[in-house]
């Protein structure tokens, strides 16, 4: 074998050992959050489980969502409609399988789109610090200082319902909020001991950003993002509610919710239902993000 | 202090200015004015359209109405309603006083019951009644508030027929009705700003207790109840103030729902009416007033910090 | 046949004799939304034009009471007292009565004459909107002398009393058509209740007009308009006797309402207007006729109507609570049967054996139910293969641009309320129409709806126009009528003599009182 | 006799008796026993102190006694005896009339251990109202009195100051004004003085001191500064893992100590009259985590006499003579062997003759730096005034050569090497490096300059990027100077480490899984990675315990030799100046006073506050009476710093002249400068 196959298996072997190690880390991370944060732990299977029923809805939903069954209106919770039926006879059930995909495309979208404007915003705007911080604070301040539902009306009810019109609007509102938490991490960790070392051994800026920003912000940045999930799934709810949201007939549950805030009295399933998978999915992404705060937190533990 | 509250003043001119500049030309970025919506359906011809285009001032390049619109702001003059011909400084001052009223009774119940449960939930870290008190707020946040409104006004209605009077009145001309009127939709806005503040109080009270001058109190011998509410909590109340300043947009977006359900006649309820209306000159100072609302509620939260924190005080 | 529907569920609406008329007590109507001003030149909502009612009269209006149906349109005196048409029927006199204007500053209860009634004509010709065309036909107005007003037309015009008795006639005072006092804000009238406050999108109170012209009345001390825009709320407040009236109700919220409240009355009436499916003309495949024949084949409108508002009927071109303006129900449901096989082969005719992808625009501007037909007709359409996508659109957007610049595949919407068969017919349909939104260009059809404007006598006319909607339903098909269904309102049990009509206007409110 | 303490005969009877105290925390992977069967006694008046490395269990016992712990930690058994009460049975009640009324304590961060929100005055008064009824004048005179008894200037308005607006020397006397308050017999201080500056501390010693001498409180002292013990203490008691080690009166201990433990602590230290040319002694490892407590005597692992015997039994605390107990094996008076602890050899011990320092060859000449940090106020962040960091520092360094900086915290030492490494640009003032002119240097000369230009900072962990691997941490400086990448990389980071005693199998390893001192080594191995020339090390042991110490400083001292390299050697640590600085630069609010090799300015230094400095240091040898010159008043603020002579304020020979004519840097004598008025150039010629 020659010198440079050796070094490369070498090489390979080592990768492999760098890998393992932080595969074990990981592993072993994963063990502490379920042993210590059981509530978070539970949470995120909900979580998941909501996930999973998303991506196969359409296999284990009875029926077609938009599908009505004009021999059923309202019909109350039997065997053929575990959840009932609503005002066009269509499965409740069905309609809550489908629906959880909105609800999560419409967090996901909300949040990863925040997250990445959110962190280039506030990277800049934390690590130069300066006149470009200055004035780019100042245009979030201006956006947070609508408050956000009226903020998310405003541009949703200007732009007509439609899924990415909400989308649009809860990211305008999100992005100040990561912008802020992503530049006061910034500017903590470009005073942080091991930026300066970095610098002194003349790393660039670019690289700071990269390698020492980036890496040690996901951790507030992901809890940051859990508990804005929640508030992203709810604010979806309300923006249906006032008839800007999801448009019909896509089942969102905020959509289920409003449309089923009629019946609150003669069909109450209607409301029971979405209402209680809406809030069981943001109460979890609530608890999973305090339980993965006190997770990370060292001084928690 | 003066000179730093005048200096945040000054900022927030800037950051209203920033954001009534945003909201224009948005609002007139997308499609139907009220000209058109008022005589699309009327045969009316385009020159007539123009005519009140015109008349409206809504015929200048936005920027154009931008300025206009500025320079008369600042001159106090917010113009006049496109529908009703009102002026919008008298709707707003109508308006106003509801949702400052609604607002300040939310943060006041808030902090009634989110503080006790907050200061509760960290003395008795880790027991069950710091789980069920955690598990309790963090589901006061995951309830959408328009639905404990509706589900409020339904049960009061069928349970005990009694539902809060109609027609709004004011606290000066009617105490009783004005506070039976506001206290349900209060109670769905201070359910979620209490959940987080209990979450905050918790948590902040919980850091202050583990800090040395904690320690120190307790090795003079001071009793749990003064290391508690006279050292800890006292300690904890700059991040619970800090946390309903940045609250408080919520608690004014919230209002826009629950003045709709319960009938009150505020600005949110106003806004949500004129985006839909294209009433211009009304969303635009309906916005502007509640951006006002904010960034003075976190002024008075940056004042109060001198007050909770000397060290900020003398800075 | 009957057009219209006026039942009432529980008991004792009509003063049966037993009881004389009570004077005294605050009537008190809950509205989703307010009037965005209260000038009624500037503004056809609804809304200002139900609390114009309260202030304003007109020269003529519809006759309302015990034995007239909610849509019957039986013209009758208001302002004027009485008329005269010249036997070329080019010109009307009207003999104003003796009224007076309500007690406030500036007019402060001067008496009506020529000079306002002129003024008004004026300001109606002069402002842009729906109204001027109105009067399009006129030539000249002018005062014979101080209570005698004389209307000279272009050529004999059949809808002209109709359209003096439309709702955007009502007179105003002189000083306000000059500008004495803001139109927007404040109404001076001659009606039966005074408009005492109006704060914008809260609340209305009218106070009873000592002066009104018909002795004795209104018996009511005050009305009061409450804004509550959402519904849970408004029926709460009901339930608790905090409203009198709550405008109509679904089917299911009506039953729940009866749970708990069995002695609610119930007024129900064919609403005022229909909802539309209309279909761009320009476009592929809507060009064909067999095509829009097949759509309007595949809805099944009365499921629909029952469905999702309680209850109605299969609506035509002319709405059916113009009465017998409209077609007969059973030619209606005749002409536009529910056959999805015939729909199909239809559609395999014009060479869509597979149907085909579009769009069905809609507002949700109008409330959640039209927005649930737009799902009921896209779920019909797909079982004969159409694959409608539903496009919700806001409001403003719909109805500043969309909407008037035909831009869109399909549509499903509320027609305005019109009051005369011209309206429905002429503005919708003639290659020229105000509200040819549709692109619809029928040369034919056009000469017939000029020549309907001409034919004086009424049942002559009637005939004539039943003609055009039956060439309408099968050789135009667009836009396709659906349904006009039953509004059910409640009413608390003590309100009496409450006569309301198809036309705008709480007008009708002068007659009620309340026995309690 | 020292500062009219007064020394107790033995006999008396105990004020305070802890009996084999044994402390555990639960948490939630263990139960970890961080103080085992803990035991000593103090009597009325005396000082005892506690002193072992850093996690070794001195807070936790320290706590204990007042059962002051952290929620999940209880003294499970033994007894504390406080006059026959047993501290540990009393009811939550009654502890509380015993803090702050009979035992009190002082912590050692006095920013912390005030509370910020209250005035200094009402955190006192706060002690005196839970344990006596008085009445509200009565309470404010209690304050005021006590305020002037720890010597804090100005008590009438002070009262009303909050923590914020005190230095730390002032906050350090409200906090003991706090302890005192109600006079207590004992007084625990856990580590009072660490935070604080020499020549500050030096002030908080003499005052606790001359109260003890004035109240016959007894003191229970926690520190780690062996210095400080030989200066306060009466008794000593030893803590290792836990456990006592060995026990003893002060003298006893620091001339003939007993356990190998105490006997290498004391060697690892370096002393005023350690021999800069000897290796300093190390112990071997690192103190035990709780998680992992070795078998038998808990030291054996670093212990170079262990045996098997060490190995599996745990030897008792064998009683030597009266008040002196060790825990060894070879302590116990059965077998009582002599053991002497093992020395380097002598050709170990002592280094190599420094030849790169031979020919004198200027590598870094710094000359009247200057940095003014703005002071921002207003919207439009306007400059209200400048904190003169650094006001015009002139510093020379020649090839392998050791320049120590010593200085109170603040004067600007920091940023007189972050300055050199061009972390921050420069006011004014030029520094040449090998003959370039950084300032003027175009980019990829200044590229090349920095890379020969390194740091090593104070704290190793901060230091590190935590979600880095060793391997990217090193290689950083590789790969931004396209030194090497990939297989280059590692081989070069695999030298490294093996350079600093590492193994190359560390590389894939992530900061938390290192010791402190692993950590600075890794720090070292960075900064060594582009080979350069000068190393600024700032405060670069001073988070390290005081055995891991030593070990860093011989690896510096050996890089110095072998790589001949020069350094920048930052510290407040005087005796780790001396030790390892050719020369030392003193410096007071941004500017240079005195310059000098080490020797000189230990044996004589000139200027008023080098004195000061140098008198202040705590010595840790018993026998000796060291005269401190206490500077009076605190350090002035670099913002507004005084005129003339800046240390005219604090200057006990202060005179006319200082406070309007700034005096010049002057050689008094061959490499040795100085600025002030006393001397003029005539007198150097000595
Ligand atoms: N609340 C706690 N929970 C768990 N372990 C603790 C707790 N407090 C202290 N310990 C552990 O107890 C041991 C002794 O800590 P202690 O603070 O007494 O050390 P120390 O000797 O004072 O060190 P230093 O010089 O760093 O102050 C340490 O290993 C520490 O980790
Ligand atoms: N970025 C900065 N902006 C403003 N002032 C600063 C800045 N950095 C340091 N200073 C001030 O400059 C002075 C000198 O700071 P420096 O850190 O150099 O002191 P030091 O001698 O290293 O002190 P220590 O021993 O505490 O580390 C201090 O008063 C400090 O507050
Ligand atoms: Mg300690
Ligand atoms: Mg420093």
């Amino acid at each position: 074998m020659s010198q440079v196959q050796l070094d490369s298996e070498l090489l390979k072997g080592k990768l492999k050992a760098s890998r393992n190690l932080s595969v074990k880390k990981f592993k072993e991370d994963c063990k502490r959050f379920i042993f210590t944060q059981k509530i978070g732990f539970i949470s995120l299977l909900f979580i998941l489980l909501v996930i999973i029923i998303a991506l196969i809805a359409p296999i284990i939903a009875p029926f077609d969502p938009i599908a009505q069954d004009r021999a059923a209106f309202l019909a109350a919770p039997n065997s053929e409609h575990v959840m009932g039926t609503d005002d066009l006879g269509r499965d409740v059930l069905s309609r809550l399988v489908h629906g959880s995909r909105i609800s999560l495309i419409v967090g996901f979208s909300t949040v990863i789109i925040s997250i990445i404007l959110g962190t280039l915003i506030g990277m800049v705007s934390g690590y130069f610090g300066g006149i470009v911080d200055m004035i780019i604070q100042r245009i979030m301040d201006a956006i947070m200082s609508i408050p956000a539902l009226i903020l998310a009306l405003f541009i949703a009810a200007l732009l007509g319902p439609a899924i990415q019109n909400v989308i649009i609007s809860l990211v305008i509102i999100e992005v100040p909020r990561f912008a802020r938490i992503v530049r006061g991490e910034m500017m903590r960790i470009r005073e942080s001991n091991y930026v300066e070392a970095s610098r002194s051994v003349g790393a660039s800026s670019f690289r700071i950003i990269l390698k020492h920003g980036l890496p040690n912000m996901m951790a507030p940045i992901i809890v940051m993002a859990s508990l804005a999930f929640g508030q992203t799934i709810i604010a979806e709810a309300s923006l249906s509610f006032l008839g800007i949201g999801t448009p019909p007939p896509n089942p969102s549950w905020g959509l289920m919710l409003s449309d089923a805030s009629r019946y609150m009295e003669s069909a109450p399933w209607l409301v029971l239902f979405p209402g209680l998978a809406l809030s069981i999915l943001v109460l979890a992404f609530n608890l999973f993000g305090d339980a993965l705060r006190d997770f990370l937190d060292p001084k928690m533990s | 202090m003066v000179e730093y509250i005048i200096r945040r003043l000054i900022f927030g001119i800037f950051v209203l200015f920033i954001m009534t500049a945003f909201i224009f030309i948005i609002m007139r970025a997308v499609p139907g004015d009220v000209v058109t919506l008022q005589l699309a359906n009327s045969g009316a011809t385009a020159e007539q359209m123009d005519a009140m285009k015109a008349e409206m001032g809504l015929d200048k390049s936005i920027l154009g109405q931008l300025t206009d619109w500025v320079t008369k702001a600042v001159q106090g003059d917010l113009g006049n309603s496109l529908w009703s011909g009102q002026e919008v400084s008298q709707i707003i001052v109508d308006r106003l006083p509801v949702t400052i009223q609604l607002a300040i009774m939310s943060i006041i119940l808030a902090i009634l019951i989110g503080i006790p449960i907050g200061v509760i939930s960290a003395v008795k870290q880790n027991t069950w009644i710091d789980h069920f008190l955690k598990i309790f707020s963090v589901s006061g946040l995951s309830i959408p508030n328009f639905w404990l409104g509706l589900v409020l006004l339904t049960v009061l209605s069928l349970a005990l027929n009694w539902i809060p009077p109609l027609g709004f009145q004011s606290f000066a001309e009617n105490p009783m009705v004005n506070l039976q009127q506001m206290i349900l939709p209060a109670i769905c806005l201070a359910i979620t700003l209490s959940a987080s503040i209990v979450r905050m109080t918790r948590s902040a009270v919980l850091e202050v207790l583990h800090s040395e001058f904690i320690r120190t109190v307790r090795a003079k011998g001071a009793r749990e109840r003064i290391v508690i509410f006279k050292h800890a909590l006292r300690n904890s109340l700059v991040s619970v103030i800090t946390l309903i300043g940045l609250q408080v947009g919520y608690l004014l977006g919230g209002t826009v729902v629950l003045e709709s359900i319960f009938a009150l006649p505020g600005l949110g309820s106003l806004i949500f009416e004129s985006v839909l209306a294209r009433d211009y000159p009304i969303v635009q100072s309906a916005v502007l007033v509640f951006g006002a609302m904010f960034l003075l509620v976190n002024l008075i939260v940056d004042v109060m910090y001198g007050w909770v924190d000397p060290r900020i005080r003398t800075k | 046949s009957s057009g219209s529907k006026n039942n009432e569920t529980g008991q004792k609406n009509t003063n049966d004799g037993s009881s004389e008329p009570k004077s005294g007590g605050t009537y008190t109507i809950l509205s989703p939304a307010d009037p965005d001003m209260l000038d009624p030149h500037r503004q056809s909502s609804i809304y200002t034009h139900q609390l114009a009612g309260l202030v304003y009269n007109k020269l003529v209006s519809y006759e309302t009471g015990p034995n007239v149906e909610y849509t019957d349109y039986n013209v009758v005196p208001d302002l004027a007292e009485r008329w005269e048409v010249s036997d070329d029927g080019k010109v009307y006199t009207f003999y104003l009565r003796e009224a007076y204007w309500h007690d406030k500053a500036p007019v402060n209860g001067r008496q009506v004459t020529a000079d306002d009634v002129i003024a008004t004509m004026e300001r109606i010709i002069n402002l842009p909107g729906h109204q001027a065309s109105l009067l399009s036909e006129v030539e000249s107005i002018v005062a014979k002398d101080p209570q005698t007003v004389v209307f000279t037309l272009k050529q004999p015009f059949a809808p002209f009393l109709n359209f003096m008795a439309n709702h955007f006639m009502w007179i105003l005072p002189k000083e306000g058509v000059e500008g004495q006092f803001d139109l927007a804000t404040d109404a001076i009238g001659t009606g039966p209740f005074v408009l005492e406050k109006w704060e914008d999108n809260v609340q209305a109170t009218f106070k009873k007009n000592p002066k009104f012209y018909e002795e004795g009345k209104p018996y009511l001390d005050e009305v009061i308009f409450k804004v509550v825009p959402d519904q849970g709320s408004r029926i709460a407040a009901f339930r608790t006797g905090q409203a009198d009236t709550i405008g109509s109700l679904s089917p299911e919220e009506l039953d729940q309402l009866i749970k708990t409240n069995p002695d609610v009355t119930v007024f129900e009436a064919l609403f005022a207007t229909q909802e539309q499916l209309y279909l761009n003309m320009k476009k592929e495949p809507f060009n064909d006729l067999k095509v829009r024949k097949a759509i309007s084949m595949a809805v099944d409108r009365q499921s629909m109507v029952k469905a999702i508002y309680g209850g109605g009927e299969t609506s035509g071109p002319v709405n059916p609570s113009l009465g017998d303006w409209s077609l007969p129900l059973e030619e209606r449901e005749k002409l536009q049967p529910y056959n999805p096989e015939e729909a199909k082969k239809l559609l395999e005719e014009a060479g869509y054996p597979d149907g085909f992808d579009t769009t069905l625009m809609v507002t949700n501007g109008y409330g959640e139910q039209l927005v649930r037909v737009a799902q009921w007709i896209a779920e019909d359409l797909r079982n004969i293969g159409i694959n409608a996508e539903i496009e919700v659109v806001e409001y403003a957007t719909y109805f500043s641009e969309r909407w008037p610049n035909v831009d869109y595949d399909m549509g499903v919407g509320y027609q305005t309320y019109f009051q005369e068969p011209d309206e429905w017919l002429r503005t919708q349909l003639h290659t020229n129409g105000a509200r040819n939104w549709y692109n619809i260009s029928d040369p034919e059809l056009d000469k017939m709806l000029d020549e309907q404007r001409l034919i004086l006598d009424v049942d002559q006319r009637k005939e004539y126009v039943h003609n055009i909607q039956r060439y309408v339903l099968e050789n135009l098909v667009n836009p396709i009528p659906i349904s006009t269904y039953y509004t059910k309102t409640p009413r608390q049990p003590y309100i009496r003599d409450s006569y309301p009509h198809a036309s705008y206007g709480y007008g009708y409110l002068k007659d009620v009182w309340l026995d309690k | 006799m020292k500062g009219g303490r007064i020394r107790l005969v033995n006999k008396t009877p105990s004020l305070l008796q802890v009996e084999e105290m044994k402390t555990v925390f639960k948490t939630r992977t263990a139960n970890l026993e961080a103080v085992d069967g803990v035991s000593f006694s103090i009597s009325k008046g005396e000082t005892v102190a506690i002193v072992g490395e850093s996690g070794s269990g001195k807070s936790v016992s320290a706590l204990s006694i007042l059962r002051l712990l952290d929620r999940n930690g209880e003294v499970t058994s033994g007894k504390i005896l406080y006059n026959d009460l047993n501290l540990k049975d009393l009811s939550n009640d009654d502890i509380r009339k015993i803090r702050g009324n009979e035992i009190a304590m002082i912590f050692q961060d006095p920013m912390t251990c005030l509370d910020p929100v209250y005035t200094i005055g009402d955190q006192i008064i706060e002690t005196i109202k839970i344990h006596e009824d008085l009445s509200k004048k009565e309470y404010k005179d209690r304050a005021l009195e006590l305020l002037k008894l720890v010597g804090l200037p100005d008590p009438e308005s002070r009262i009303n100051a909050y923590p914020h607006q005190l230095s730390g020397g002032q906050r350090q006397r409200v906090m003991i004004a706090i302890a005192l308050a109600c006079r207590p017999n004992l007084i625990i201080a856990d580590e009072p003085t660490t935070a604080l500056d020499v020549t500050v501390q030096a002030q908080i010693m003499q005052l606790l001191k001359d109260l003890q001498s004035q109240f016959g409180t007894a003191i229970i002292l926690v520190t780690h500064d062996l210095g400080v013990v030989a200066e306060m203490a009466d008794k000593v008691v030893v803590v290792y893992a836990g456990q006592v080690v060995e026990q003893s009166n002060v003298k006893d201990l620091f001339n003939h100590p007993e356990h190998p433990y105490t006997q290498a602590l004391l060697q690892s230290i370096p002393k005023i009259d350690t021999d800069r040319n000897r290796r300093l002694q190390t112990i071997k490892g690192n103190v035990p985590s709780l998680r992992d407590i070795p078998s038998g005597c808990r030291f054996h692992p670093r212990c170079p006499l262990a045996t098997d015997k060490c190995k599996n039994e745990e030897p008792p605390l064998f009683e030597l003579k009266e008040n002196r107990v060790s825990k060894c094996w070879k302590a116990d008076p059965t077998t009582a062997e002599k053991w002497e602890f093992p020395t380097i050899e002598d050709n170990e011990a002592i280094f190599e003759e420094n030849e790169h320092l031979n020919n004198k060859q200027i590598l870094l000449q710094v000359n009247n730096l200057k940095k003014h940090f703005p002071i921002t106020k207003g919207i439009l962040s306007r400059t209200v005034g400048h904190v003169k960091a650094v006001d015009g520092v002139s510093i020379d360094i020649y090839k392998g050569e050791v320049l120590g900086l010593v200085g109170e915290s603040g004067c600007g030492k920091s940023t007189v090497g972050r300055l050199i490494t061009g972390l921050i640009d420069s006011t004014d003032g030029e520094v040449t490096f090998d003959q370039k002119q950084l300032a003027t240097a175009h980019r990829k000369e200044r590229k090349g300059l920095r890379k020969r230009i390194q740091f090593v900072f104070q704290d190793p962990y901060s230091s590190l990027n935590p979600r880095m691997t060793i391997l990217d941490i090193i290689g950083e400086p590789l790969e931004v100077h396209n030194i090497a990448k990939g297989n280059k990389k590692r081989e070069r980071v695999a030298e490294l480490l093996e350079i600093v005693g590492l193994s190359r199998e560390d590389m894939h390893k992530f900061p938390h899984q290192f010791s402190g001192g692993q950590r600075q080594r890794i720090g070292i191995a960075r900064a060594l990675a582009t080979e350069p020339d000068l190393l600024i090390c700032d405060e670069a042991v001073s988070a390290l315990d005081v055995s891991v110490q030593a070990q860093i400083l011989n690896l510096l001292k050996d890089l110095q030799l072998k790589l001949g390299l020069s350094y920048l050697f930052i510290s407040h640590d005087l005796n780790v100046v001396k030790y390892i600085s050719d020369r030392i630069a003193v410096m007071y609010l941004g500017e240079i006073v005195e310059v000098t090799d080490s020797v000189t300015l230990f044996k004589k230094p000139l200027h008023p506050y080098a004195k000061a400095l140098i008198s202040a240091v705590p010595v840790p040898n018993p026998n000796i009476e060291p005269e401190r010159i206490i500077l009076s008043g605190e350090v002035p603020s670099p913002s507004n710093p005084p005129t003339g002579c800046k240390f005219h304020t604090r200057c006990p020979a202060a005179m006319e002249i200082c406070k309007h004519t700034k005096p010049e840097l002057k050689s008094i004598a061959k490499g040795h400068t100085v600025s002030c008025h006393l001397y003029g150039e005539e007198l150097g010629n000595g």
